[in-house]
């Protein structure tokens, strides 16, 4: 591969890079989304009970 | 008519609190000078005319910053804002009233600016003095919408040259563009331009930058 | 006819509720006494019916105009550096009052004022400054007016003349008023609200 | 909200594929340029990233006028979120731009390529919204400012490459430039294709994003309710 090659790929692998990062990052949102509804679940279950 | 009234009333009320209190525009004058001076150290001895040009307009557009920080002060401190937004006059005149203010200190800082730069750098030409005079409306008229956003945020010194300097930066080309080109005529145009434009946008979006 | 309507008002400030489910109807005339601990959002309600915060859930429709309003704040709401009359003579311009001059002059007259209408409000006493902010207040004859803890910083003899001023006001001007001391303007009141 | 999840999905997938297909064309379908040879390849994303990041902040500002006119907070959160995305691409366009400018004059930055200093001039304006946002109390009032900051973006955007243009002829003396290259049919063909990725690629990220601030607001609501 010249080194023209290589950038060019690098340059696409960088946006790549940036959609899987956010990806991540939304992986742990949404974990962190459900932790909170397990814990919303758990104190309507209490108020109900009480 | 009443909305030139309004104006003048907030106008003269912003320039008789800088007489009684005095403390943005001696800081201002001060500032200016004091920064071209670092310039001068700061420059090679050889120091071309287009960098010291340059100079010049970095030193304008800080001492506006300086003159902006310190514009809503009175309005922020003493919750003064809401005791103008209350009255029955359009918020823009507060506005106008305002930037007027700012460009009569950065008139008045420039008076002091241009002879030391003169005799510090070189002579001053009619087509920077034309390029300075539009540029203070363009920074005064985006600089005081900012400065009211900033006013009412928390972290405002350092929020306020965030916001502005990005604006700032076609003033710079403009301005240091009318000072130095041959044909000063296209920047002066661009300067022109872009106080009209962002005059205009400044003044209607004033509303709902104060109000909720 | 009522001048102020509010039905289901909110606010909230960033994740904390102020003010939650409020109805309101204030008739023309009224004298509506607002009582509530400390952070219970009388100072909020106040702001909302005179326009400086918006309603985060609810209606609130406030049939006054900005020129027939008039709103006492915690804070004077006038300018240190200026003296009284130079603050009194920008609200009567912005306000657009007729006779200007002789207005202002009744006012600081009224409320004890004169003699130190040349001084700057820096040097004012704090109930020297809230009776300024009365002159401020009154100075365009509102329709309505909006008074947050009105008694706040005055001693007993500034105290009855806010009294004084209250009864005056109570005849023929629709009164909105928080304190802390209801008792005192039990007698006028036509309404009470309790925040909790 | 299970029918805008399916639309979620479509548009996800859609962009996907896209990508997909822009990327084989650009390497392999496209005709390899006269002069600059292979290198002209990255073309085709570095473009369609910046007009893609020009469309979000344009689409920020749509939301914000609509703010202003209606009141209605909803906008606030898509203008933000837009914003969001904008800024997002402008730094893929800083960063395929200085590796486009590292290829053809070997310099990591070239302040005569008009574009690469308009992102940059953008990336800061935008990256003081962020700093105004954090810096106010949630409410009315922060969503009106932030309405107005990003109007004076999308108002930035065309002075600011006038601007640029205006200062290259004194300050910084244009020692390389490149007109758009002149575009066969394919080419344009790849870049058409790369371009629709790329707008369905921040389409779906904005609609994603949005999704999640609005189950924030809402679990919040939840708890307040349940307090």
């Amino acid at each position: 591969m010249t080194t023209a090659e290589k950038y060019v790929t690098a340059a696409y692998l960088v946006v790549l890079a940036v959609i899987l990062l956010y990806v991540v990052i939304y992986t742990f949102k949404l974990q962190r989304l459900e932790r909170e509804i397990a814990e919303l679940a758990e104190l309507a279950q209490r108020k109900k009970a009480a | 008519m009443t909305y030139l009234a309004d104006v003048a009333a907030l106008a003269k009320k912003d320039l008789l609190l800088e007489l009684r209190s005095r403390d943005t525009l001696p800081a201002m004058l001060l500032f200016v000078v004091s920064t071209l001076v670092v310039f001068h150290f700061s420059l090679p001895s050889g120091s071309s005319d287009i960098a010291a040009a340059g100079l010049l307009w970095v030193a304008i557009v800080f001492t506006a910053l300086l003159g902006l920080t310190r514009a809503f002060v009175a309005e922020r401190e003493q919750r003064l804002m809401d005791g103008l937004v209350l009255a029955p006059c359009d918020r823009s005149a507060i506005w106008l009233a305002k930037g007027l203010s700012i460009v009569v200190f950065l008139l008045l800082a420039e008076v002091v600016a241009l002879p030391a730069y003169a005799l510090f750098f070189e002579p001053v030409s009619g087509q920077m003095v034309a390029g300075i005079l539009l540029a203070d409306l363009g920074i005064a008229s985006v600089g005081t919408l900012l400065a009211a956003m900033a006013a009412a945020s928390r972290a405002r010194e350092l929020l306020l040259p965030l916001l502005f300097l990005p604006l700032a930066i076609p003033v710079i080309v403009g301005g240091v563009g009318a000072s130095v080109a041959d044909d000063p005529a296209r920047y002066l145009g661009f300067l022109g331009l872009y106080d009209l434009i962002f005059a205009i946008l400044s003044w209607a979006s004033f509303e709902y930058v104060v109000t909720e | 006819m009522t001048v102020i309507v509010a039905r289901g008002l909110e606010r909230r400030f960033g994740s904390k509720r102020v003010l939650a489910g409020i109805d309101l109807d204030v008739p023309e005339g009224a004298f509506v006494v607002v009582t509530g601990p400390n952070g219970s959002g009388k100072t909020t309600l106040l702001s909302l019916c005179a326009g400086l915060l918006a309603p985060t859930k609810g209606t609130l429709d406030v049939r006054a105009e900005r020129r027939e309003l008039g709103y006492l704040a915690h804070e004077p709401l006038v300018y240190r550096e200026l003296t009284a009359l130079e603050n009194l003579e920008l609200y009567g311009r912005l306000y657009r009052v007729p006779e200007r001059r002789e207005r202002i002059g009744m006012l600081l007259e009224r409320f004890s004022l004169w003699d130190t209408r040349h001084e700057r409000v820096s040097t004012f006493s704090r109930g020297m400054a809230q009776r300024l902010a009365f002159c401020r207040v009154l100075l365009h004859e509102p329709r309505l007016l909006l008074l947050d803890e009105p008694y706040s910083a005055l001693d007993a003899e500034a105290s009855e003349l806010v009294d004084a001023e209250l009864r005056a006001l109570a005849a023929e001007r629709t009164v909105v008023v928080s304190t802390h001391d209801p008792e005192r303007l039990a007698a006028l009141a036509t309404a009470r609200l309790a925040l909790a | 909200m299970s029918l805008r999840n399916n639309r979620l999905g479509v548009l996800a997938l859609a962009a996907a594929a896209l990508l997909l297909a822009g990327v084989a064309l650009a390497f392999y379908w496209a005709p390899e340029d006269a002069d600059q040879g292979f290198s002209q390849r990255i073309f085709y994303i570095h473009v369609s990233v910046a007009l893609t990041a020009y469309a979000s902040f344009g689409w920020a500002a749509w939301k914000a006028l609509r703010l202003l006119w209606r009141r209605d907070e909803r906008y606030d959160l898509e203008s933000y979120t837009a914003v969001h995305v904008g800024v997002m691409f402008g730094v893929l366009t800083l960063v395929t731009g200085s590796i486009w400018a590292r290829i053809s004059w070997g310099v990591w930055w070239s302040w005569g390529e008009r574009q690469l200093v308009l992102f940059l001039v953008l990336f800061l304006f935008y990256s003081a919204y962020f700093m105004l946002r954090y810096s106010t109390e949630p409410g009315p009032r922060r969503a009106r400012m932030s309405a107005v900051y990003a109007l004076f973006g999308v108002v930035l955007i065309p002075i600011s490459f006038l601007a640029i243009r205006l200062a290259e002829n004194f300050i910084h003396p244009v020692v390389f430039t490149r007109e758009g290259p002149q575009m066969s049919g394919s080419m344009f063909f790849t870049f058409c294709v790369c371009l629709a990725g790329t707008l369905a690629l921040a389409g779906s990220l904005y609609a994603n994003e949005l999704l999640g601030k609005r189950l924030d607001e809402r679990l919040r609501d939840l708890r307040e309710a349940l307090a």
